[in-house]
């Protein structure tokens, strides 16, 4: 996401929020080629939509250098997207093919690129933040300025995890942005009933972590704020960027999500990020005609992508047994 | 009989013995919406807040707080939605819920139920498709349950909510749809009893849970080739039915275990070593394991057809065995 | 205890301070006796004395009703000999005798009297604290006004179980007095090292919990701030109480802590819980000679108890099998 | 050669990888005081703070930031204390280490060493003393190493620590003082080779870790009855010798495997099996199995002396093995 860096604060230009627009529409055509693959029973594994938290990816992720590291969720398309993933590779991952990310071994839930630095997204709510912890004392120890973002729910706060996770990088002051994607639901669960005392900002600051709180659906002070905490997170310490958001569609993709209030929904539909990104742009200028064809083109490239990738070789079924480990490999079949 | 399926019947399971006893609740991840996959559809409805109890994404303490309600007279039924999470309360489980009786001389019970959904299901991949149930029959104080049918699963959830100590309750996500014939009125089965699915006099197929069907159907291929094959679903791991499983070895002198988790050190070792060491002298063969490969589940279809145990292979293993 | 129940406030009258320097001395010469068993080879396993932290037992357990129920630690001689277990019962555990509490299969590190709603000491840091939620919850749904004491150390505050317990009981509103034991190390590590932010209390207060702190060494104030506390809890709502002290010996009997400075040893000594109470004592009118004679009875029963249960019997290998499950259970040598 | 103690061997194999390597770390708790038992001694004063990691008591985070910490290059040596703590970061080890090589396609390795020192030792009870290795042998990605001698205990962590994955490395705690020739120039022993630890004609005896000695010292005293076992150290668990163990019993025609470990369940029963399986018709007796009964471990000396695996009981077992 190149083409992002220039902008300066919640000023955000035109250009800049110009990319970030196409982004969004590129992650929400991707995820909505993956949900109808799904439906079609082409994507095998559970797809989880991040549909309406866009902002949060493009915000954080197009702030990232290709050399940061990210770690992600099973909610992480975007972010993956955003950080510099192929979607070609992405979409193959999903489609099961061997041209996938991660070769058909791992699907939408385990969507890794270690060539821009991006380690994975994780099955496991929580399992990411010990993670991240560890590859930001990695990166300290080799004296690097690269930093680690590592992206959850609200659920994920929770988990015990976070408090080890935040602890440690407080007190070794660890590069670790720490980005609480705050849907509102841990799946069917609205998460605030199940959330005790103020939720993950207030955790984080009795955690001795510097803590910042943001809308997550409006781009330009999201960006501002994302950039802001990752020059700290930059400048050597761990910082907690707790976003708002809310998740526009189900739990999966094959979730109808019958347990949210028709309001809530179509009040968060007012408050889309793509919509408010849009009508920014108008107030900046941009025609009718210019916004579509951004959204014509994202839906084109996801569409072909689709096309190509469901079009592609199935993995070899002799890859079942590599990489498992060195020593102690299976060798052969064993039965 | 009425047909219903495996997870409606585990669901009646429950709901009847909340209805039986009073100090039985449910809790879990999403409960109140019904479970992860429906299996608790209504009952908070019908119990409430406080007994089918939504808990926050917190395994240990979903776990471990069910341990102290066991200690004090409650029978909890502790959802861990895929048997991969429940790794993130192994120390409660296995430190705490099957050491607490021993441990503290005898003085309580852990009477708790720790429903895991294992196994393969539609490129779940790696983290969501394990078959640990090996780990649990090597720790003392566990019982281990893995029903394979409708019934079972009515009878043996029945018996697992009513047992004194803690048990690994197994259901396999790939049957949740299975249809099969339960009764009106289920009886809890007695824990540790094998049941015969297919009756054969060549060889003996010790399976349980999703590989049940699978063996049996593999058996019914093999009929075709007039090899009769008995089919055992072993249905409690631990304690297993050794009286079972060796009245019929005896009789058919040749043995195939077969299971859907890893072959190497599964539990297929532990009952293949009792076989070799105390039945010998009635084997014509020594007994054959089946089980995957010593590889994580790959998501690709593809791949996960080739690391999974299919009728074909049983097939294939059985008429080995016949050969040798 | 009954006898101590009877006290107001700070304001606490001599016959109940006498009480309590009383079972201070019993803890303290109970450990004594324990240690020196320990250096005999008589008691086997780790033996980790609470010397310097009997306050915190006395002023918490003291205050329990017989009902309530307890968990504690590691560290548990004290809490569990005021709650009111028996020391002969307690001392055969540790030295594996037939008649100890669990039997002798658990020993110092499992001792539990159920008769007395002592739950169990813990071998695992943290792991009470959501067995402590999981009792709590059982009460509530009884409708009892019980209420559950969970008593963990600093340390323990790091270990991921503290948040979600904290929070669980916070969410359900469950009666948990949450005690940390506040000695400043974990095993030989000074805890506030790895400890970021605030600490305990900062942490209790972000997952929406009530918090006290207290200095755990003044018997005084330490009983009334408890006492509130618990009468909190029977209302109804999770506590948290911070106490501050100090372990007066190394982490296990064997342990000679060399890594605590001589000058905090030595300025803790003078902080010593038995010799505080002991000052306010004499304040109150107390003859040496009755001081004396407390920490010579206590110290007579404990050397009658600990000689008692040396040559107590030990238990028939065959319970060795016992107690395992039901179903399922050992019947058979397996070799 | 000079004579050291296992713990020291241990100490001294982790200096020298760490001088030889600077990605090598340690993190684990109260390292920076030389570790619970001492097997890091001085190790701060050499490699300072950032290598010699002191962690907070948060094993989640101890081992889970290793795999951060291993995915980015890092080579941590991570202690666990006591197996039994282990478990609370199961889901860190099973789920993630074990996993992420494969389920990322190959992309990246996770190559730490997970020391989980295991067994009995001076009444430390049910938490405290389990030997868990059967369950990592059974979750594909890990290598399982337990070393039964100074020597060992030096080659073989070095082994482990540059294996490019993960490793589950268990000393036995009633080792640590156990002394042995160890050379100067310690070279890594690859893993997956077994030891023959004494040569004999009559019955193999395979075992592993502390039982080694246990397993000796009933093979000297059936030495004075005539009877010779040889006994088979197997070091490595994953990947185990099978060359080693078959040549052996094919020789032998009599295996007795014997582990401290609870029997059920144990990895015993794989070694079993495959035997039974793959070399039947070299066998004069089916193999046997030496196990802890299936109980938590418990505290008072006589009841943890019955459910050890004594010498005596190695002994008898060999004998009945060779009645039969
Ligand atoms: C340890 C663990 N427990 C439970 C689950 C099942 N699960 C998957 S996603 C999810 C909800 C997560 O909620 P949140 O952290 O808010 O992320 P979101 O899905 O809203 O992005 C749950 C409970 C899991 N994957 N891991
Ligand atoms: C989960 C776990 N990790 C490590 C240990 C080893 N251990 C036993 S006591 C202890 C120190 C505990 O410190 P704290 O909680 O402050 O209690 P204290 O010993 O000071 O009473 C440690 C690390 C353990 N028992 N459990
Ligand atoms: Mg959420
Ligand atoms: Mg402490």
């Amino acid at each position: 996401m190149e083409d992002t860096k220039g902008g300066s604060g919640a000023n955000l230009d035109r250009d800049r929020l110009c990319a970030f627009y196409r982004h969004m529409w590129r992650i929400r055509a991707f995820e909505e080629c993956a949900i109808r693959g799904a439906e079609a029973g082409e994507v095998f594994g559970t797809v989880h939509p991040s549909i309406g938290q866009e902002a949060v990816a493009v915000a954080v992720c197009g702030n990232l250098r290709r050399d940061d590291i990210l770690l992600s969720t099973h909610r992480g398309h975007g972010h993956t997207l955003v950080k510099g993933a192929d979607p070609y590779a992405m979409m193959c991952e999903l489609l099961g093919r061997a041209e996938g990310t991660c070769g058909g071994k791992g699907g939408s839930m385990h969507i890794a690129d270690f060539g821009i630095a991006m380690l994975g997204a994780n099955g496991v709510v929580g399992a990411n933040t010990v993670i991240a912890v560890g590859a930001a004392q990695r990166l300290k120890k080799l004296g690097s300025d690269r930093i680690v973002a590592c992206i959850f729910g609200d659920g994920a706060v929770n988990r015990g995890t976070f408090l080890e996770a935040l602890n440690w990088a407080a007190v070794r002051t660890l590069p670790v942005l720490f980005v609480c994607e705050d849907n509102r639901y841990s799946a069917s669960t609205r998460t605030a009933e199940l959330t005790a005392g103020e939720g993950a900002a207030a955790r984080g600051r009795a955690l001795g972590i510097e803590t910042a709180e943001a809308d997550g659906n409006e781009v330009p002070t999201l960006d501002a704020i994302a950039r802001e905490a990752i020059a700290r997170v930059r400048g050597g310490r761990p910082v907690l960027l707790v976003t708002r958001t809310y998740r526009l569609t189900g739990h999966t993709s094959r979730d109808p999500a019958g347990y949210r209030p028709q309001e809530e929904l179509a009040a968060a539909r007012e408050k889309d990020p793509i919509r408010r990104c849009a009508d920014l742009l108008r107030l900046a200028g941009l025609e009718e005609a210019e916004l579509a064809a951004i959204e014509a083109e994202a839906r084109r490239e996801m569409a072909e992508i689709y096309e190509r990738a469901r079009n592609a070789p199935w993995p070899r079924r002799d890859l079942a047994y590599t990489d498992v480990q060195d020593v102690g490999a299976p060798t052969e079949r064993p039965y | 009989m009425p047909r219903i399926t495996y997870l409606e019947a585990g669901r009646r399971a429950l709901a009847e013995e909340m209805r039986r006893d009073p100090d039985v609740w449910a809790v879990g991840e999403d409960l109140g919406r019904g479970g992860v996959f429906g299996q608790y559809r209504g009952l908070l409805e019908e119990f409430g807040p406080e007994r089918i109890i939504d808990a926050p994404i917190s395994e240990n303490c979903i776990l471990g707080s069910s341990v102290g309600a066991a200690m004090t007279g409650a029978r909890p039924v502790v959802e861990m939605r895929f048997a991969d999470f429940a790794l993130c309360a192994i120390d409660e489980l296995v430190n705490q819920a099957a050491k607490a009786r021993y441990m503290f001389g005898g003085q309580t019970r852990v009477p708790l139920v720790v429903r895991e959904p294992v196994g393969l299901w539609k490129s779940a991949a790696a983290q969501h498709s394990q078959s640990l149930e090996a780990w649990y029959v090597h720790v003392p104080g566990l019982v281990v349950v893995m029903p394979a049918t409708p019934a079972d699963n009515a009878g043996l959830l029945k018996a697992a909510i009513r047992c004194d100590d803690p048990v690994v309750y197994m259901e396999h996500k790939d049957l949740w749809g299975l249809e099969g014939e339960v009764p009106e009125e289920v009886a809890p089965i007695p824990l540790g009893t094998a049941r015969r699915a297919r009756t054969g006099r060549d060889v003996t197929i010790v399976t349980w849970s999703a590989m049940v069907h699978t063996a049996t159907e593999a058996a019914e291929r093999l009929a075709g080739e007039r090899i009769e094959a008995e089919v055992l679903d072993l249905r409690t791991l631990w304690p297993w039915d050794r009286e079972a499983v060796f009245e019929s070895v005896a009789r058919t002198r040749r043995v195939l275990i077969v299971h859907e988790a890893v072959r190497v050190g599964g539990f297929g070792a532990e009952i293949a070593a009792t076989l070799a060491e105390e039945l010998d002298d009635r084997l014509a063969a020594p007994p054959r394991r089946l089980g995957a490969p010593r590889v994580p589940v790959p998501y690709s279809p593809p791949l996960e057809e080739e690391v999974r145990v299919s009728a074909d292979r049983i097939a294939e293993a059985a008429r080995a065995l016949l050969r040798s």
